[in-house]
């Protein structure tokens, strides 16, 4: 009885001994997970996480005190690579927020603006341009689409649009008609409509 | 909105069915000379398999929701039914086939997402899972090859006396299934090799194990399926790189093994012509889906198998290793393409334009 | 010479720690979606389990015997464990910050790996030697490490395939470590037949 | 030229002793070039409207120097280069500047993009040209004149891109060859892809002018080594320039015009293909052939050349190949840069009953048309007007099983299996490993698949998707840092308040220890003289306070003054001015 508890209170100091010492040894400063948490997050700081901005956020995630489906703007895109990086299973987003569609920008609608600065204010990266009095504007590439402008705006004149398609933006889109008959037929035959038009004109 | 369709707008008229169908109709010599080797039970086999696989897929598409006519056209689980019909016991009862093929059709291939996402051959799952659950009846429910033609002391069955003992367990009077099989020559082999029973001149001797090449009767199967084989080869269905290295590497071995002591190891020739060799290196390792893809991931794919069979065959507990070799080297294929990538155009240059 | 090759044999393939013992599925499942991943728990495992098998064996036998208190060998082997597992979890920390994020909680829940304690067992239980017992750990770590690779790989595959819905994930994965735990039954008797 | 002849030529071509290289995959495919390469090239009409897109090239769109309502010749200029990377726009016929708006170009998409449309008048007057050479001077001695910056700068105001396809500005490309160390010019004269024959009719009819083009840029280029790739389906092409290049017997010294044929296999004339099998070396993953010394230039590009220097025409023109089942007569059309498509299948004859696409381009890179009215372009090599079940309509897709087919017939030796696998299932970080961006797009996968998978699309959806993550990966950042900045701002701001309202406190009670003192001096007064001195100071400082204001206030009013002897004009303008500001 004795030997044992003896044996197991040697055994015992000398693996706190070694641990002890390699807690010196093996000293880590920092993690830099949030920092790759972050890189992957839009950046917007529209604050739909429930977060005050996108930092906070991440450093939520990595202490697991937050899900990684909670950013709209993200999409699944973001939590399939949050979910690659940190090695979690992919959750479907969290709609509780209003549902995100395509990216937007502000456009401040210059007739009714009367130049409060309320929304400069809001705006998270210093996108609104303007000072008292003046006429506000919006860099529209420094936009990030995050809505706060919005609801600051006593005369509602700020409108949220989905940046226009051109040629240089547009993407080939995925492929659909995979194993899909009816996806497939309505592919081919939409040069026949255009043509079909054209001919009948 | 106008929907963009991607170059290139020519197509060849290659389909996956097409393929499958034209691998089917290579396997016929192979599966006419077995039948006549080792009597109707094989082809009550085949009939079976085909039933049941079919009535799998369907149900299961059906259950998935899938389009059944394009899935089931696709004829891959045809080409697994058949597989399973020529690797089991030519007298095997039905309700061995009908577990076979629902592990294939089912747990290997549907449950995996169906043709093109298995990882394991669904044939060989249905054949390893088979030996280990009911090995009696996988290793003695084989026929003596007796060549139906000759009718060796009337010891074969007819066909209806064989579908009566597959589907009802019914032999006709006077005769034992004792009396109508026997082991297969690799077995024979195996078992007096390991036991130090006798050596190989003496099982020559006996002269129930070693035919002109390879097994007896076995050789004549596996040269019906070499020669489908190679026909395959030539219209390019199937690419060189596996049944080649896979052949080279099971005959490498054997001839090197076999040197050192040529009393408890048998030919290479005897390797090659015995068992499903030739049915694996040409329809079994070379299934598209479970196998490695790059150049030379394939070769070490059927290097890897051909080694597996011999070291199985020759130390393991298994007389032939066709399933557990493919079903290992299965698993490794996905690492295998990973770690065999090609060298891309452009690439790597300070090693390679140095001529 | 050849009975060690024979006892790696053996240990790696025909009585493979996960697919034939079914020990340590734990990490077997928990941490084999990315290849990253399984490399470095298998690595961490390789060493865990080296390690303990040698140290337990130390304390079994300059410890335990001699002070006749081989009754508390399991738990001074769960201490044992305990503090290389904790070890281990310092030194992947500082050398590789992504990798001791990613294998997370998984680190920590080797300590209570079924693989490590029982390849300090059955050393006993067998009666090896140091140096056999050295090479049962790393013999079942490499075995462990070899499975849980081609595991694995077969997952990243698996995780874009049309799998049915209430299969995907671990139940397509256990499915999946079945048919493996066949494969692996064609190395049956390897270990006599070699012999 | 009858077959007998033809098969003899074909036979010296394969017999010509070139060291050659080869390179992986690849696929045979039918020519179908036979329709269209018999004719001699005709002449598009110049239409009632001309729609000319201002980005015709890769890199920045042209920046238009005329305005709606302008009056244009021929020729004249209409959209300058920006930038570097950049091409100007001519005018290909003379009238109006009718409007300058977004119009459909030919696109995948379908897509406007802005335009200028000119309405053309009856008299087509060309703008003044300013040839370098014209054809009367013997052509060895003459380019011998001519120095590399007049050549590029002919070349550049002629607005000349890569006309192979590639679209790439010819003088910024000449420009960096210049620079570095050029041992071989490759002239890409293969054509490989099906139906296609601009470039082969363009050797057969003008192989002058193909030579005399090629000779301005192996030129500036300095090249040691000048090589004409061209499939050897293509015998009477071959012919031609060989006939044309002895007519220009160059000194010895001179690096000679070597045309080399090459086996027809798609896609032998992609450019890192021809360079493979010309050199044997291989351009380096997203690098550039003038990375290993070799420039290459398309066989219509050095024609054009010719145009430019010769004609000092810019390029306003362009060979088109009109082909497919539903045209009645395949032919090789010169069509006026603008031309509506609708026009230039109405002067052919196409039977539009029967049409079933309109690609641009060939049938293995093309892409099919949404509308016939948009323009011919720069890049329009090809029309091809497909009758019904000429191209097949590719059955719906099956599961890929992993046959390997596609990567066996990648002349880039990559696993397309692989990067379709993790496309679809939007891993692309992992399709990037598999090195999706070497991809060229041929489509040899797609031709060679038998589950009919579209994989050169899921590589371009891959590529897009990749590339658009990087953007807004690096809008992120921007947004980030200037979030961080805003922050630090903010805490600026408040930590300024602070100390602001810091300074405040202390002073409001530096100013209550004062008073309070003040008031003891006070009360204090009376009882002793000794603080005498102390309050006459603060007194003091009271008074020379009073005195700034004083002075302050005299200041303002000095100012004032100018007001004080207005006209009884401005007072009126003033007080209307004061009623303004009061009302608002």
């Amino acid at each position: 009885m004795i030997t044992g508890i003896l044996a197991f209170v040697a055994l015992a100091s000398f693996f706190g001994l070694v641990l002890g010492l390699s807690a010196v040894i093996f000293k880590v400063e920092s993690s830099p997970v949030v920092d790759q948490i972050d890189t992957l997050l839009p950046q917007t700081q529209c604050g739909q996480c429930s977060f005050a901005g996108c930092h906070q956020y991440a450093q939520a995630i990595a202490s697991g005190d937050a899900p990684i489906n909670k950013c709209p703007p993200g999409g699944d895109n973001l939590i399939q690579s949050l979910a690659d990086l940190l090695d979690v299973e992919a959750l479907p987003l969290d709609e509780t927020e209003a549902a995100h569609s395509g990216p937007i920008v502000a456009v401040i609608i210059e007739d009714t603006c009367i130049g409060c600065t309320l929304c400069i204010q809001a705006c998270p990266v210093d996108a609104i341009l303007g000072a008292a009095k003046q006429m506000h504007t919006v860099i529209e590439n420094e936009c990030t689409g995050c809505e706060l402008c919005v609801a600051p705006c006593p005369v509602d004149c700020i409108e949220m649009i989905p940046i226009k398609q051109t040629i240089s933006n547009w993407r080939w889109p995925e492929p659909q008609y995979h194993t899909n008959n009816q996806a497939a037929s309505t592919i081919y035959t939409t040069l026949d409509q255009v043509l079909a038009e054209n001919t009948q004109a | 909105m106008f929907l963009a369709q991607s170059s290139p707008f020519l197509k060849p008229g290659l389909s996956v069915a097409k393929m499958m169908r034209a691998v089917i109709l290579l396997m016929i010599p192979g599966i006419v000379t077995a039948i006549y080797v080792f009597g109707y039970g094989i082809l009550v086999n085949i009939i079976l398999s085909i039933i049941f696989a079919l009535s799998f897929e369907t149900s299961i598409l059906y259950l998935r929701n899938r389009p059944i006519k394009t899935y089931l056209s696709d004829s891959s689980a045809l080409l697994t039914a058949i597989i399973i019909g020529v690797a089991l016991p030519p007298l095997a009862p039905w309700w061995l086939t009908f577990i076979g093929v629902l592990f294939a059709i089912v747990i290997a291939k549907q449950l995996y997402g169906g043709l093109g996402y298995n990882t394991f051959n669904p044939a060989m799952v249905a054949y390893a899972i088979l030996l280990i659950s009911f090995p009696a009846q996988m290793t003695t429910y084989w026929q003596t090859p007796t060549m139906l033609l000759s009718q060796v002391d009337g010891a074969t069955l007819s066909l209806l006396e064989s579908i009566n003992f597959q589907l009802f367990g019914q032999l006709p009077a006077n005769v034992s299934i004792d009396s109508l099989t026997s082991a297969s020559p690799l077995g024979i082999v195996r078992t007096a090799i390991s036991s130090g029973a006798a050596t190989i001149a003496e099982i020559d001797a006996q002269g129930n194990a070693f035919g002109m090449l390879g097994g007896i009767g076995t050789e004549w199967v596996n040269m019906a399926f070499l020669v489908g084989g190679l026909v395959m080869l030539r219209k390019g269905l199937i690419s060189w790189h596996i049944p080649v290295s896979l052949l080279a590497t099971l005959g490498f071995l054997s001839l090197l093994f076999g040197s050192f002591e040529l009393d408890s190891n048998p030919s290479p020739l005897f390797h090659l012509f015995s068992g499903a060799t030739m049915l694996g290196a040409f329809f079994i390792a070379t299934d598209p889906v479970t196998a490695s893809t790059t150049p030379k991931g394939r070769i070490f794919y059927g290097a890897g198998i051909g080694a597996l069979i011999y070291i199985i065959r020759t130390w393991g507990g298994y007389p032939d290793a066709i399933a557990f070799s493919v079903l290992i080297m299965n698993m490794c294929a996905p690492l295998l393409d990973y770690y065999t990538q090609p060298r891309v155009y452009g690439h790597g240059l300070d090693d390679h334009q140095e001529q | 010479m050849n009975e060690y090759f024979l006892l790696l044999v053996s240990t790696i393939f025909v009585n493979n720690f996960v697919l034939v013992k079914f020990l340590g599925l734990c990490p077997f499942m928990g941490s084999s979606r990315k290849l990253e991943v399984a490399t470095g728990m298998a690595l961490a495992t390789t060493f865990v389990l080296t390690l303990s098998s040698a140290s337990s064996y130390l304390v079994n036998t300059y410890i335990l015997l001699p002070l006749e208190i081989e009754y508390l060998r399991t738990i001074a082997f769960i201490l044992v464990i305990a503090a290389v597992v904790n070890f281990t979890e310092m030194v992947v920390h500082k050398t590789s910050p992504m990798l001791y994020q990613v294998l997370g909680m998984f680190l920590p829940l080797i300590t209570t790996n079924c693989a490590v304690l029982g390849v300090a067992l059955l050393n006993v239980q067998t009666g090896y030697g140091f140096f056999e017992s050295v090479l049962f750990g790393f013999g079942a770590a490499i075995g462990f490490s070899l499975v849980m690779i081609l595991f694995a790989s077969i997952r990243e595959r698996l995780a874009v395939a049309d799998v049915p819905e209430i299969f995907q994930g671990a139940p397509i994965g256990l499915i999946t470590a079945g048919i493996m735990a066949i494969a692996f039954l064609g190395f049956a008797g390897l270990d006599k037949g070699l012999h | 030229m009858n077959a007998k002849q033809n098969n003899t030529i074909a036979q010296t071509m394969k017999e010509a002793m070139y060291k050659l290289w080869s390179f992986p995959g690849g696929i045979t495919l039918a020519g179908n070039k036979s329709q269209s390469n018999k004719e001699t090239i005709s002449t598009a009409k110049t239409p009632k409207q001309l729609i000319i897109p201002l980005s015709q090239h890769i890199g920045q769109p042209a920046e238009a120097v005329v305005k709606v309502g302008d009056k244009v010749l021929k020729g004249q200029l209409l959209a300058q280069a920006n930038g570097a990377i950049s091409a100007p726009i001519h005018a290909s016929g003379s009238g109006i500047v009718s409007a300058i708006e977004e119009h459909a170009v030919p696109h995948p998409s379908g897509l406007v993009a802005l335009c200028i449309i000119i309405d053309t008048d009856d008299y087509q007057q060309w703008f003044d040209c300013q040839p370098l050479l014209s054809d009367a001077d013997t052509a060895e001695h003459s380019i011998h004149n001519l120095t590399h910056e007049q050549i590029t700068t002919q070349i550049a105001q002629a607005g000349i891109v890569g006309l192979g396809g590639a679209l790439f500005p010819s003088a910024a490309k000449l420009h960096t060859a210049e620079q570095k160390q050029t041992d071989t010019l490759i002239i890409n004269a293969a054509e490989c892809e099906p139906y296609i024959t601009c470039d082969d009719v363009l050797m057969r009819r003008r192989p002058e002018e193909v030579i005399l083009g090629i000779l301005l840029i192996k030129k500036v280029v300095g090249a040691k080594k000048c090589l004409i790739g061209i499939e050897d389906n293509k015998p009477e092409a071959y012919q031609a320039l060989l006939a044309a290049i002895s007519g220009y017997k160059l000194p010895h010294t001179e690096p000679q015009i070597e045309i080399i044929p090459v086996p027809a296999r798609y896609p032998a004339g992609g450019e890192k293909q021809l360079i493979q099998v010309l050199t044997g070396k291989q351009v380096p993953s997203r690098g550039l052939p003038m990375d290993i010394g070799i420039i290459c230039h398309n066989v219509t590009t050095a024609a054009a050349v010719y145009q430019a220097v010769y004609r000092g025409e810019p390029l306003i023109s362009r060979i088109v190949t009109v082909t497919g089942g539903a045209v009645k007569h395949p032919q090789n059309i010169e069509v006026l840069i603008g031309t509506p498509i609708r026009e230039v299948l109405d002067q052919v004859g196409v039977a539009y009953n029967k049409i079933e696409k309109v690609i641009m381009g060939g049938p293995m890179m093309g892409f099919s048309l949404p509308s016939i009215d948009v323009p011919v372009t720069k890049a329009s090599n090809c029309l091809l007007i497909s009758e019904q079940g000429e191209l097949a309509t590719p059955p719906p897709a099956m599961p890929c099983i992993r046959c390997a087919r596609c990567s066996d017939s990648c002349p880039m030796s990559l696993l397309p299996q692989q990067m379709y696998w993790y496309a679809k299932a939007r891993d692309l970080e992992k399709a990037n490993a598999y090195n999706v961006f070497d991809c060229i797009e041929c489509g040899c996968c797609s031709y060679a698949c038998p589950s009919n998978i579209p994989l050169v699309q899921y590589f371009r959806y891959a590529k897009n998707e990749i590339n658009n993550e990087q953007k807004e990966r690096n809008k992120a950042n921007i947004a980030r840092e200037r979030h961080e900045f805003r922050l630090e701002r903010l805490e600026k701001a408040k930590q300024a308040k602070a100390e602001a309202a810091r300074l405040r406190k202390e002073k409001l009670a530096k100013k209550k220890a004062l008073d309070a003192k003040k008031a003891q001096q006070e009360s204090d007064a009376t009882a002793s003289d000794t603080d005498k001195k102390d309050t006459n100071d603060s007194a003091d400082l009271i008074q020379e306070a009073i005195a700034r204001a004083k002075v302050k206030k005299a200041q303002q009013q000095a100012q004032k003054k100018n007001t004080d002897n207005l006209t009884a004009d401005q007072q009126r303008q003033i007080d209307e001015a004061n009623e303004r500001r009061s009302i608002e």
